[in-house]
């Protein structure tokens, strides 16, 4: 039998057979369903099987009104749930033209990057906890509980925050948020070396990444892949440089772009996005501005009709949200463009001729969330 | 005096085995469906029978495993008599090492310990 | 599958029997060492769907740290697994895979349903056409923890209320389906 | 910031309606001359659109409405291709051989509007299952009691 890959067609032996890396698998971190055409360990053809997770949260905002389906986006990419809201309501904002008071501005960047450092760090315990290291995965979640209770006493919810509302933030920060915020960054700063240590100076996890997973600079542009990602290929497409939002035209900080491309450079690259993002919260937590955290806004929010384009970067890449509306009180249509979707297509052409472990090894390079494939 | 020793051993060898296995039969139920006797692949109905011939590279990695694994073994009863047999216990085991040491080399060159 | 309850005259015990002819009966001194050692060391399944698996990571991680109660070992295979934690939401397409997963476990085995979705859906209750609304239309559930997600603290209430429900139970009794 | 490729574009293609969609730059193409149009977008030196950042669809109940959002990573300014299918036999070239991040987006339209893409390598329905009826984000698809007729036609139900 014959099976064509791309462009070139292989022969396949009679020994090759199908097995599932299905959707209950320790590795693919949620319901992602990879069907592996296999000879002996090497991969010769990958086909995803998706919609375990498919909720249609596209379909269910169009029977919400504009205040509702923000706090369904947090469901889809739980890791960067805070980026997603935020993300809904610059889109309302901009539709409805409501100002937002400076405070607020200040605060939603601030609980972004604390965000994006809680998401940066679960995905660092997961690639040791990968790679067969367990220690990685209890040194990752001390900072990022830290970073959680922070979020708890000013929001009230740890993962799921649904902080975000149009017009600013739900409610004023938390009196001793500046002075967690400060000792958290601190103690993050004094523990990073031991990250190096158990991990990136690891001849082992080295050994297993380095060289592993190539995607060509090329071929994250034509599988339009965004964030740590695309970067680690030398794309620089960082949405908080190319179309700052919030407080980001304010801070100051560098875009990591690195060109090897291998799973190491991805794993780099988010090391120091860490770095990155501590640097912004140092930068804005001393001067958050006084006066209003929100403007409110009266009534339904009724956008006028027409189509509305707004695009954030959130942990694992841009998310593009194309808002449809017709003037009444629910969205007519709403996409959400999310990144782990495009990156999920990188996948394929990366594990294609590697063996299983790589495969592992390059999945938790990529830091795929399941339910922001499905939606 | 030594046959009845073996012979102790042997029957709680065999006794514990027995015991357990029993045990575990007697006092255990199940609710038997036929699902559960279906092989388990993350979930999903297996894609063609399990039962497939598999890649030769998987028996060459075990055989090698299997030679260094015995080589282990052995040495157990040498690390009890060690410190009665003295000096010549090391000349020993240095060789034995050496030996299978040449035999790692062997697999080495021959590519037995990559994947092909 | 029927559960028929038999008579012997020389044994005063309760004595049940299954289609496949098993029959087990109740030692009440053995019951209770099987049961106290049956709770104090569940092991979970790596089951995590959505959003409620994060927080079933944070409650395994040092902070929480569900191996004080003998969750520790948590098994990727159904097989070794004795617990499910159904972590986030079941859609359509993951129910025949949950159904199977449950089925494939060994008994004695428990369900856990963490988070609003597993009880009635959650936020995806209404206005979505392929979120299963409540797991325990598919798999017989032993506890329901609300939340979404439920913060640590409330999984780890949640299986000590399992634990005190296995202490309860009868130990070798074949158990007739929940529903 | 973000360049607005008007002006290469209404000088490469006179003759294509100019429009705004979301405060970018959109054309509107017919459904036929659709595949010419972006195979220049793609190769045509001053454009050099590498990468299809996102495809959607949206139900006008009138006519299905494909959007193409194409964006060059060299010369950093975004498009929108707009093309209106009728609803009777949707059908569209597909732009796998363009740009490979077309495989999944085309992939999950079909599943959501049946828009069929010919020439795609794999065109099967990604997030619902594969005997599933009905295209769920048409507006004419109702979306309750669907969860439970499908438990139950499957044998899914804990007492069948």
């Amino acid at each position: 039998m014959e099976n064509i890959i791309g462009s070139q067609i292989i022969q396949s032996s009679d020994d090759e057979f199908i097995i599932n890396v299905g959707p209950q698998h320790p590795s693919t971190h949620g319901v992602l369903h990879l069907q592996l055409k296999l000879d002996g360990e090497k991969i010769v053809d990958l086909k995803p099987f998706l919609g375990y997770i498919h909720r249609g949260i596209e379909k269910m905002s169009e029977s919400l009104n504009y205040k509702q389906f923000i706090y369904l986006t947090s469901r889809m990419d739980y890791l960067s749930a805070h980026i997603n809201n935020q993300a809904c309501c610059l889109a309302i904002e901009k539709a409805i033209q409501a100002e937002v008071p400076e405070r607020a501005r200040v605060i939603r960047t601030l609980m972004a990057e604390l965000t994006r450092l809680a998401s940066h760090q679960l995905w660092w315990g997961s690639t040791g906890l990968d790679m067969g290291a367990v220690s990685p995965f209890f040194y990752a979640f001390r900072e990022r509980e830290m970073i959680l209770e922070i979020f708890e006493e000013t929001c009230g919810s740890r993962l799921t925050m649904n902080y975000c509302v149009p017009g600013g933030v739900m409610n004023d920060i938390h009196p001793d948020f500046v002075r967690k915020v400060k000792q958290i960054i601190k103690q993050f700063r004094d523990n990073l070396h031991e990250y190096d240590e158990l991990l990136t100076n690891n001849p082992i996890f080295q050994s297993r990444t380095i060289g592993v997973g190539y995607l060509s600079r090329e071929e994250a542009i034509s599988l339009a892949c965004t964030g740590p990602v695309a970067r680690a290929s030398g794309i620089s497409c960082d949405v908080r440089k190319k179309e700052p939002y919030d407080a980001y035209d304010r801070v100051t900080f560098d875009e990591i772009i690195t060109t090897e491309g291998d799973c190491f450079a991805r794993y780099k690259v988010r090391l120091e996005e860490m770095k990155q993002s501590m640097n912004i919260i140092e930068q804005l937590i001393d001067n958050i501005p006084a006066g209003e955290y929100r403007t409110k806004i009266k009534g339904i929010i009724k956008p006028p009709a027409g189509e509305y384009y707004q695009r954030v970067e959130t942990a694992r890449g841009e998310l593009g949200i194309y808002l449809v509306s017709d003037g009444t009180n629910k969205p007519y249509r709403i996409k959400f463009r999310t990144p782990n979707f495009s990156n999920l297509g990188a996948l394929k052409p990366m594990s294609l001729g590697g063996k299983i472990g790589d495969l592992v090894a390059i999945m938790a390079s990529l830091d795929l969330i399941i339910p922001d494939i499905d939606r | 005096m030594g046959i009845t020793s073996l012979l102790i051993l042997l029957i709680s060898g065999l006794g514990f085995a027995a015991i357990a296995i029993g045990l575990n039969k007697l006092l255990s139920y199940g609710h038997y469906n036929s699902v559960k006797a279906e092989p388990y692949e993350c979930g999903v109905q297996t894609h063609g029978a399990t039962w497939v011939q598999f890649n030769v590279g998987y028996y060459l990695f075990s055989l090698v495993f299997l030679v260094f694994d015995v080589e282990i073994v052995f040495m157990y009863p040498w690390a009890v008599v060690f410190r009665q047999v003295g000096f010549a216990a090391l000349i020993e085991i240095i060789l034995f090492i050496a030996i299978l040491f040449l035999g790692l080399l062997y697999a080495y060159k021959k590519k037995a310990l990559t994947w092909m | 599958m029927d559960v028929v309850q038999k008579h012997f005259e020389d044994f005063p015990g309760e004595v049940y029997q299954d289609k496949s002819g098993h029959s087990s009966i109740i030692i009440t001194q053995i019951d209770r060492f099987a049961n106290w050692a049956r709770s104090n060391s569940l092991w979970p399944l790596i089951f995590g769907t959505s959003c409620c698996a994060i927080e079933m990571m944070s409650a395994a991680s040092a902070k929480y740290d569900w191996s004080r109660f003998g969750f520790e070992v948590a098994r990727a295979s159904p097989r070794q697994a004795d617990l499910i934690i159904v972590a986030g939401t079941i859609t359509l397409k993951m129910a025949p895979v949950l159904k199977r997963l449950y089925d494939q476990m060994p008994d004695p085995k428990y369900v856990i349903a963490m988070g609003a979705c597993n009880i009635t859906g959650g936020p995806f209750m209404t206005h979505s056409y392929s979120v299963v609304n409540g797991i325990d239309k598919i798999v017989p559930v032993d506890v329901f923890i609300p939340g979404c997600p439920p913060r640590p603290e409330a999984l780890l209430h949640g299986m000590m209320k399992l634990q005190e429900k296995i202490k309860g139970m009868k130990a070798y009794v074949i158990e007739k389906p929940k529903k | 910031m973000q360049q607005q490729p008007e002006a290469i574009i209404t000088q490469i293609f006179p003759d294509l309606p100019l429009g705004r969609w979301a405060q970018l730059v959109a054309i509107t193409v017919k459904q036929d001359d659709l595949y010419t149009v972006c195979t220049q977008l793609r190769q045509h030196p001053s454009l050099d659109f590498d990468m299809l950042v996102c495809l959607t669809a949206v139900d006008r109940t009138t006519h299905l409405e494909v959007i193409y959002h194409l964006r060059s990573t060299s010369r950093n300014h975004d498009l929108i291709v707009k093309t209106e299918l009728n609803e009777a036999q949707p059908e569209l070239p597909s732009m796998v051989p363009l740009w490979k991040s077309a495989e999944l987006f085309e992939m999950e339209i079909y599943d959501m509007f049946g828009i069929v893409f010919k020439g795609h390598p794999d065109l099967r329905r990604l997030f619902m299952p594969e005997d599933w009826e009905g295209y769920p984000l048409r507006k004419s698809y109702n979306a309750n009691e669907v969860a439970d007729n499908y438990l139950k036609s499957h044998q899914l139900l804990i007492n069948q």
